[in-house]
């Protein structure tokens, strides 16, 4: 009786967290100013929420793997595909010049592709240094 | 269990499926394509002496019983339905052996037309109503895919009006099928015409059956709804249209037929009476519109609209000779359109054109493709003793008995106009001497005429038939009336005595 | 409890959808709204866990699942439409 | 790193067989019990210890990132929840220490999944790696985090 | 008899062959055929007199199931017919194989006549009325196709056109008619309608009958205001207006109203209606033929007048009409047969084709000059000719009618007045008087077969008239007592002594001399019949063809615009409309607006996905509509998660990406969206829309009112596992229970991707 | 080294080459169990062809084409030849057409399988739907190389 | 419930035939995905609509155990959804074409076929 009391909580908190990260994703969606930001919010706090919500999902079901397995894999696939989708969004809005918040203080990015052969050169300075690191 | 019931929709789907695997080899798809409309045409044939013999025929598919699993059913409309494809499927295959580019043979000429074929008799065929709704789908996207191969634009701008309205059509059928599934929870045919029989307050059925008649009406190209028709049906290949021209339009009537004879009967004097205003609307302004036209097709193409009206006309009616003569007059027309069509195809590669301004001479330089021409043009206008006499015949005196005088007096007015454009092109294109200025058009070739010939003079010989040899067709189309009006020997046959 | 956290985690996510939606009508850039249609896959997940929880049915988690594994592959799309210029009159 | 993993699959599955039963918990066990016999008994062989050594470090490795994860998660939450924005986005480049296509794509990803960063791109000559920071203050501690973040990921691939 | 009647189908279908073998002669060859016929035909005349005017029925089966039967009746009538169509037939073969000698296409002209005449026969020796319908309409196509034998002449096609267009247009009136009274008199045999007159003089469709079936006659046998493609018809070669023109196809109008007497004759309706229009008809006939100065046309408005004269005829309806009808066909066929044939001699010999050109040819073309000259007289009705027997009986007829025999007389006499003018223009006009110069100078006397027709037409016209007798007591009287539906005393005779007939004879003769020499005045004088023209029934017939072509194009333009909006909107305003009034006049459903039930969440996501449909739909970044639409496809995947579907889910979900995929493909070479529509329209058609939408919402909410049984489901829930060995119940149904729509299915898909395949490839072959 | 069609993105790229076998088995896995849980051979296809996709996105048309092995537009003859023929082995023990046949295998280590027409439809609806959808995506893809 | 869904349906009934009535063939393919959006959407929630009992045997199970879904509107719907995307995907390339073809994304421009 207890137990089960406490599992419902740790299952409601993992829950209500996981509704709590995707409803800060799509705010952060929202309200933030720009596209990679936005990209930020969305990336990441969707990938917790999903994640959290998953693992309450699991915590139900405890005991079947089928579902342990199914919530893990969902996870992963999250994980898995959610930062090669930001970074294809973040780059195609570069591509087409998506203005920047007007707070971005820095931009090493800017001018680097070549739209034409879709290449993306490496800034001047850092493409040497690279090599004088050492390994490790 | 009869093998024979599903052999006609079987056979051009295993055919459809051998010349997708064998699409590199031309030869063997030609080959393969004759042979698999052959079979077809004798699968069909025999349903039909088996049906004749034994009357409703049924499978269960999978086994399943009625109304769970889908059943397909051979009642003497369908399996006439089912020959008729058969010829013109055959028909098509031959005369496109020497008629059709090597373009369309590379792109799916033979696949195309063997599951069209597969669509159109799982119309003709099944007994399921989501069932006909996924068979004409299948019609539709192959006829779809015949319309577009060549890729000029006028059969561009034609297909998008085509593609555009029947999916219209097609969403309504499936909403309306999503309405009845509801309200009678089954999809078998015989089982819906079963559960509505006992329907009490079935008015919403006759607003269902409205959704029906719209979506059936815009595959049949009645009015008024058969604007993709002449948009679309002189664009694509002469072979293809006349396929076209012959059966997909026929689906949609076939259709309204079976869903107004078996399932919506319980209101017939508002339903039947919408149907004949549809039917003599559909007469006029098919006729009406190909008086304006000069180019073969096009004015083929809007007869067949008018020629939908009469079909639609013997429905209407609802009495057992009408609904013979709707039954005989679909018989009639498959064949002598299918022809038309052919011949103008023939023409074409003669003479370079459609165009009757541009054409002429030809009763002096192809006697023999003149009378060829003559025989179907004057049977669609319903001159004695051919078959189009007899299938107007048979409707008008079904008017005259039901005192409907005015169907009447519209299906005698499109009658004579039907003359009139006839005639016209037999003026333009046959007895008019060559226009000098198109005269060096380059012709197509004539070579391999002989097989077209021998298609035509074939179709013309069976519209010769049928006009002469009326009785026998008469009479099995008097059955099929006869099972069309009980529906119960129909819901028997599927349900079993009960 | 656990069926109040479901109801509130439903009317969150509600709300949550609202605001993609927003995000999505808003724009301003294709970018943008392909983000906000990501955004919404997840989102999509998130109710469907949710679902699970409060209908005690599994079998929706492989809704989930292939959602997850593919739905990424519009923003590959649109992306690749944004690479060969596509969308410059656009929007 | 394929061929134990395959071993260690291929024992399941026959525990499973010898089990005779073939449900999702029973492969489960089937896995757990064949990593900890190729942990012990193949302890000696090279690939083998390479593989079991890595579970550890893997496992080790999640359970920081789960804690960056959330961490960092909390503050991109807070600035979205506030009304002020916080922020102060840039975007830099970072000269890989990763070598091969799939350390360059773990590593970007990583970065991008934990919050402050996101990887936008990778230069074609695949030595730098851009990323836009959403705290920039301090551009050195920036990169040196980053750093230590690649640094665990390549401890685990590697 | 079937082969008899058949054999002019059966030789016209190899007679291109024999004219190939036999060359020159083969008009004499193939005009064995009508000469048999004519010997068998004539074999009937014992038998018939055996039987004393009665008849014999021979019957063959054709569509028993639809009453369709090749039933033959030989009685005088028939047989007169066939006779005349038989052995006029035999002249005009074996002359249009001397006639058309050497033009390219006289085997096809063979085919046409002989096939014309086969349905000639059948048409007058059918006793189903179907049948003969059927030959009558082969006698309309055959004659049509005989019309615009020259047919590379623009003028002959229209004029083919006309007589066809004409003669169907009646010929439907006439089936529609044949079909009532079939339906009245409860069978489609004349042998067994003739004899039941009263049953259809009674019916309320009698009125109607008799209308329909008089259209179809008067329009075939050119009674006023139909008369005008006659002499238009005239475009055909001059064997075909001989034979058509005289003694067949316009007849056959003639024909049917005689044999339908006894049906539907003797009342006042049929009198006032043949007796007026065959009166008028007459009259305008007879003006028109003096009027004009073509050889053919003034011929041909005789025929006019002729046939007019034997309508009114059968509408007097007396014993004497009846023999006078009999005896003026006769007369008519003979003289009008030789006269044809002249005019072909004429034409043949000298190029006349107007009698303004013509003048002094007796000497060159003296045999024709003198039968010519028979004929005419039989034209003219003077004595002794059998056309003089005939007028008095006319005249006798008229004066005796039941009704209106003073009108009718007056018409009689005056036309009669004119036919002698006709004749002397015919008779006398291009023979004697000063030689005009002709586009030919014939150089000697025209063939046996171009004179066989007239020399033995016209002897017969004095042989009959010096020997009235010899047809008297037959064939006359037992066409006129079919007719007469009863036995009929023969009394023709060249001399009935003086009385009123003779005396009006003598009157229009003179007359008639007199007109003919004010020939020239009386065409000036008759001047202002050009403006009647321009108003007269053949230009109503122009107006309403070029009224039809107008209507058709502007139907075409208006409906078949080639606007697809248009076309969507006719089609959805027309589904509205029919939807929207089924449901408010056949159905009493109370549409009940139930929101209790509703979750919170599922709220929110129909909210969202309505307003991503609108988002879709109003914005102006066509990829921004496409994001939308994902949005609201990931939408209805979650309501089909949300109400327990997780197949279909999955499939929306992943059919909803490949479809973003495939826009996006696409689109890319697409152009953004335009604004192209202002914003009136975009308001009607939205107004459209949402009528469209609350029609498919109204009328799931009134289904959804109503359950008649429970759903076939249940069976498959039960017998998944059991039957089907599969858990996931919609799995089984889509590979085995319902495993064929699934197999369409994927013949879909299959055919899909092969159309798209074929429009990319066919792209990339047109750009190498 | 990559196509005109390609997106030029290493990430994504490597991405690709670890999601493809991922999509594929997992498609396998959705065929396979079709009959007893969510999939089916349409989903399975469907998935199967999206990984084919991700690879033309990542890579390039012919690395594309090579995963598949054959032309989709043969896949399609085949599938539906598979789902037609499934249908007539009920027919030579004188059942409809498109009656199941089951036949029960006793495997080594999988043990009882029941193995019928059904699961050979199945299969033909999969090869039908990744070879309609490669066709298509594949056609419109090299249509713009 | 119901309720909402008719008006749902309604709506994107709607918002189809809107598009289709526009002269830009981009739009008119935009109607269609609706369109069949729509039709399946009635097709379903015609069926009933029940929350959280899909269609499956429990594992071991003869039956399901309590009421489920009807999973024959469900296998209906699939069927749909897979014809309306081959359909679609016709209709999509068609379009491409027909622009490529006409050079223009105006209906109006593509009314030479018709008379
Ligand atoms: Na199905
Ligand atoms: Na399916």
């Amino acid at each position: 009786m207890m137990t089960e009391l406490l599992v419902e909580i740790l299952i409601s908190l993992f829950l209500l967290a996981g509704v709590g990260f995707m409803f800060v994703a799509a705010l952060g969606l929202l309200r933030m100013p720009d596209l990679p930001i936005r990209l930020h919010a969305t990336t990441k706090a969707g990938a917790l929420g999903g994640g959290l919500l998953m693992i309450a999902v699991g915590l139900e079901f405890f005991g079947d793997v089928t579902v342990a397995a199914k919530a893990a894999a969902i996870i992963v696939f999250l994980v898995l595909t959610g930062p090669v989708a930001a970074h294809l969004i973040g780059r195609a809005g570069y591509f087409i010049g998506v203005p920047m918040w007007s707070g971005t203080i820095k931009d090493e990015l800017k001018g680097r592709y070549d739209h034409k052969t879709q290449t993306l050169m490496s800034p001047p300075g850092l493409s040497k240094t690279r090599d004088e690191q050492p390994k490790g | 269990m009869r093998l024979e019931v599903a052999l006609p929709v079987i056979i051009p789907l295993f055919f459809g499926a051998l010349t997708l695997i064998l699409w590199r080899w031309r030869l063997a798809q030609r080959v393969t394509t004759v042979a698999g409309t052959g079979l077809m045409l004798l699968s069909a044939l025999w349903l039909l002496a088996a049906t004749w013999q034994d009357g409703i025929l049924v499978m269960h598919m999978g086994n399943w019983q009625a109304p769970f699993g889908i059943v397909l059913v051979s009642d003497l409309l369908g399996a006439i339905m089912v020959v008729l494809a058969g010829i013109s499927g055959f028909a098509t295959a031959v005369y496109s052996l020497t008629s059709m580019s090597r373009r369309h043979e590379a792109f799916g000429y033979y696949p195309l037309l063997h599951l069209l074929l597969a669509g159109v008799n799982g119309a003709f065929l099944t007994g399921d109503i989501f069932n006909l709704y996924v068979w004409f789908e299948v019609m539709l996207v192959a006829s779809f895919a015949l319309l577009i191969l060549g890729g000029e634009r006028a059969q561009m701008e034609g297909a998008i009006k085509y593609v555009t309205l029947n999916l219209v059509s097609s969403a309504m059928l499936l909403s309306a099928i999503g309405l009845l599934y509801g309200l009678t929870g089954t999809l078998n045919m015989a089982d819906i015409a079963d559960k509505l029989s006992y329907a009490e307050d079935p008015g919403i059925i006759t607003v269902i059956a409205m959704l029906f008649l719209v979506s059936f009406g815009i595959k049949a190209g009645a009015f008024p709804f058969f604007f993709w028709l002449p948009a679309s049906y002189h664009t694509p290949q002469v072979a293809v249209s006349a396929l076209f021209a012959a059966l997909l339009t026929k689906v949609g009537v076939y259709a309204l037929f079976r869903v107004f004879t078996l399932m919506f009967t319980q209101d017939v004097d508002y339903t039947h009476e919408i149907l004949l205003w549809v039917a003599a609307a559909t007469m006029l302004t098919g006729v009406l519109g190909a008086a304006a036209q000069y180019e073969f097709r096009r004015i083929l193409s809007f007869h067949i609209i008018s020629q939908i009206g009469y079909m639609i006309m013997g429905l209407a009616l609802f009495t057992p000779l009408a609904i013979v003569g709707g039954v005989f007059y679909i018989m009639h027309h498959i064949i002598v359109k299918a022809n038309l069509f052919l011949v103008s195809g023939l023409v074409y590669r003669l003479k370079g054109t459609y165009e009757l301004k541009e054409l002429g001479g030809m009763y002096r330089s192809h006697p023999m493709l003149a009378i060829l021409f003559l025989i179907p043009a004057l049977s669609l206008a319903g001159i004695p003793p051919l078959s189009g006499f007899f299938a107007k015949f048979i409707l008008i005196r079904a008017g005259v008995e039901a005192e409907a005088w005015w169907i009447v007096g519209v299906a005698l007015l499109v009658g004579l106009l039907t003359l009139y454009s006839m005639i016209k092109i037999w003026a333009e294109v046959f007895w008019k001497a060559q226009p000098e200025e198109y005269a060096d058009r380059p012709a197509h070739g004539s070579a391999g005429s002989g097989v077209l010939y021998l298609t035509i003079g074939g179709m013309a010989a069976l519209t010769v038939f049928i006009g002469l040899g009326a009785e026998p067709v008469y009479r099995i189309a008097d059955a099929a009336a006869h099972q069309l009006l009980n529906p119960s020997l129909y819901i028997d046959a599927v349900l079993g005595e009960r | 409890m656990l069926e109040f956290s479901i109801f509130i985690a439903y009317v969150v996510l509600g709300i949550s959808l609202v605001l993609i939606f927003f995000r999505l009508v808003l724009g301003p850039s294709l970018p943008d709204r392909v983000v906000a249609l990501e955004m919404l896959a997840t989102l999509t997940v998130g109710f469907i866990a949710v679902y699970t929880l409060s209908s005690g049915v599994t079998a929706f988690l492989d809704v989930a699942m292939v959602l997850a594994l593919t739905a990424f592959l519009a923003a590959v799309g649109f992306a690749r439409l944004i690479a060969k210029g596509g969308s410059r009159d656009d929007d | 790193m394929i061929g134990p993993l395959a071993s260690n699959i291929l024992l399941a599955l026959v525990w499973m067989g010898l089990t005779g039963s073939f449900t999702g918990t029973n492969l489960f066990i089937g896995l757990v019990l064949g990593y900890l016999i190729l942990a012990s008994a193949l302890r000696d062989q090279p690939g083998f210890a390479a593989y079991t050594g890595k579970i550890p470090k893997a496992i080790r490795f999640i359970g920081f990132f789960i804690k960056e994860l959330i961490l960092s998660n909390l503050k991109v939450a807070y600035d979205v929840l506030t009304p002020t924005y916080y922020m102060k986005p840039g975007v830099i480049a970072f000269p890989l220490e990763a070598k091969t296509d799939a350390e360059i794509t773990v590593v970007a990803n990583l970065i991008s999944l934990t919050p402050g960063t996101l990887s936008l791109d990778v230069s074609s000559d695949r030595k730098v790696l851009y990323i836009h920071v959403m705290y920039l203050e301090n551009e050195e501690a920036v990169i040196e985090s980053i750093r230590y973040m690649e640094y665990r990921a390549l401890e685990v691939l590697r | 008899m079937l082969l008899a009647v058949l054999s002019g189908f059966l030789i016209a279908a190899v007679a291109p062959w024999v004219h190939r073998g036999l060359g020159r002669h083969s008009g004499w060859a193939l005009a064995a055929l009508p000469a048999v016929l004519f010997i068998y035909f004539a074999s009937f005349l014992p038998a018939l007199g055996e039987t004393d005017g009665g008849r014999i029925i021979l019957e063959y089966d054709w569509i028993p199931s639809l009453g369709i039967q090749l039933t033959f009746l030989v009685d005088g009538l028939s047989l007169l017919f066939a006779l005349l169509i038989s052995g006029i037939g035999f002249f005009v073969v074996a002359y249009a194989g001397r006639y058309l000698e050497g033009h390219r296409d006289l085997g096809r002209f063979y085919v046409l006549i002989l096939a014309f005449m086969a349905s000639m026969l059948g048409l007058v020796l059918s006793s189903n009325l179907i049948s003969l319908f059927v030959f009558w309409e082969l006698t309309s196509i055959t004659s049509y196709l005989l019309i615009g034998y020259n047919h590379e002449d623009a003028k002959a096609r229209k004029s083919a056109l006309q007589g066809l267009f004409v003669t169907v247009a009646g010929g439907l009136a006439l089936l529609t008619g044949l079909i009532m009274m079939a339906l009245v008199g409860g069978s489609y045999e004349l042998h067994e309608l003739l004899t039941s007159g009263d049953i259809f003089r009674e019916h309320d469709w009698y009125l109607a009958i008799l209308l329909l079936v008089l259209l179809g006659c008067f329009t075939k046998s050119a009674q006023y205001p139909f008369h005008f493609w006659l002499p238009n018809a005239m475009a055909a070669p001059t064997p075909v207006s001989a034979y058509l023109h005289s003694a067949t196809m316009v007849k056959a109008g003639v024909y049917l109203m005689a044999r339908l007497n006894p049906s539907l004759g003797s009342t006042e309706d049929w009198m006032l209606l043949l007796g007026l229009f065959g009166a008028v008809t007459m009259f305008v006939g007879v003006f028109l033929s003096v009027r004009s100065t073509g050889v053919k046309q003034v011929l041909a408005y005789s025929t006019v007048m002729a046939l007019g004269t034997l309508t009114m005829l059968i509408g007097v309806g007396t014993e004497t009409a009846m023999l006078a009808a009999m005896a003026f066909l006769l007369a008519h066929s003979l003289y009008k047969g030789a006269l044809f044939l002249v005019a072909g001699i004429l034409d043949h010999e000298a190029g006349c084709k107007d009698f303004l050109q013509t003048g002094g040819l007796r000497r060159a073309l003296p045999v024709t000059t003198v039968f010519a000259g028979l004929a005419a007289l039989s034209l003219a009705g003077v004595l002794p000719m059998f056309g003089f027997v005939a007028k008095e009986l006319l005249f006798e007829a008229v004066l005796e009618a039941p009704a209106l025999a003073g009108l009718l007389s007056v018409f009689a006499v005056v036309s009669a007045v004119m036919v002698v003018a006709v004749a002397a223009i015919v008779g006398i006009r291009p023979w004697y008087g000063p030689r005009v110069d002709t586009p030919k100078t014939p150089a000697h006397e025209a063939p046996p077969a171009l004179l066989a027709g007239p020399v033995i037409l016209a002897s017969l016209g004095l042989l009959f008239g010096l020997g009235a007798g010899l047809v008297d007591q037959g064939l006359i009287a037992w066409a006129a007592a079919a007719v007469y539906g009863a036995p009929v005393s023969p009394y023709l005779s060249l001399w009935h002594g003086f009385n009123l007939p003779l005396l009006l004879s003598g009157v229009s003769l003179a007359l008639g001399l007199l007109l003919y020499l004010n020939w020239e005045r009386f065409r000036r004088f008759t001047g202002f019949m050009a403006v009647v023209d321009r108003y007269g029934p053949e230009a109503a017939y122009e107006k309403a063809m070029a009224g039809m072509v107008w209507l058709s194009e502007w139907q075409t333009r208006v409906l078949q615009n080639g606007y697809l909006r248009y076309y969507l909107l006719t089609i959805l305003i027309s589904t509205v409309g029919l939807v929207m009034v089924t449901l408010f006049t056949r159905t009493h459903v109370h549409i009940d607006l139930d929101l209790s039930g509703i979750l919170v969440h599922e709220a929110f996501i129909v909210a969202v996905l309505l307003m991503a449909a609108l988002v879709s739909v109003t914005t102006r970044s066509r990829l921004g509509a496409v994001v939308s639409l994902g949005a609201v496809g990931f939408c209805v995947a979650l309501i089909y998660v949300l109400f327990s579907a997780a197949d279909v889910g999955i499939t929306q979900v992943l059919v909803e990406t490949l479809t973003v995929i495939m826009l996006v493909l696409v689109l890319f070479r697409l152009p953004g969206f335009l604004g192209l529509t202002p914003m009136v329209l975009r308001i009607r058609d939205a107004v459209i829309a949402l009528a469209v939408g609350a029609m498919m919402a109204v009328l799931k909410l009134a289904a959804s009112t109503t359950r008649y049984a429970d759903s076939i489901s249940e069976y498959f829930i039960q017998e998944s596992q059991p039957s089907g060995y599969g858990r996931n119940i919609v799995n089984v149904i889509l590979v085995d229970f319902r495993a064929l729509d699934t197999l369409g299915e994927i013949v879909v898909l299959a055919l899909a991707a092969v159309g798209v395949y074929a429009m990319i490839k066919f792209r990339a072959e047109d750009r190498k | 080294m990559n196509s005109q069609f390609a997106l030029q993105s290493l990430i994504l790229r490597t991405a690709a080459h670890f999601l493809l076998p991922l999509l594929l088995i997992f498609s396998v896995f959705l065929l396979l169990r079709g009959h007893n849980e969510p999939g089916g051979g349409f989903i399975a296809g469907l998935v199967a062809a999206s990984a084919v996709a991700l690879y033309m996105f990542a890579l390039d048309i012919r690395s594309a084409k090579r995963v598949l092995r054959f032309e989709p537009r043969d896949l399609l003859g085949w599938g539906l030849l598979f789902g037609v023929i499934s249908g007539v082995p009920a027919v030579f023990v004188g059942q409809p057409f498109f009656t199941s046949q089951w036949l029960e295998l006793t495997l080594p280590v999988l043990g009882e399988l029941k193995v019928g027409t059904p699961l050979l439809f199945d299969v033909g609806v999969y090869l039908v739907v990744i070879g309609a959808v490669l066709l298509i995506l594949l056609s419109l893809a090299e249509a713009e190389d | 419930m119901e309720t909402l869904m008719a008006f749902t349906v309604g709506g994107l009934f709607a918002a189809a035939i809107y598009m289709m009535l526009r002269r830009s063939i981009v739009k008119l393919v935009i109607g269609l995905v609706l369109l069949s959006n729509a039709a399946n959407l009635l097709l379903f929630t015609q069926a009933g609509l029940l929350r959280g009992a899909p269609p499956l045997v429990p594992e071991g199970a003869m039956q399901p155990a309590g009421a489920v879904a009807d999973p024959l509107a469900q296998a209906l719907i699939l069927t749909a959804i897979v014809i309306g995307f081959g359909v679609l995907a016709f209709a999509v390339v068609l379009i491409h074409r027909a622009y490529e073809v006409v050079k223009a994304d105006d209906m109006d421009q593509m009314k030479d076929t018709d008379t």
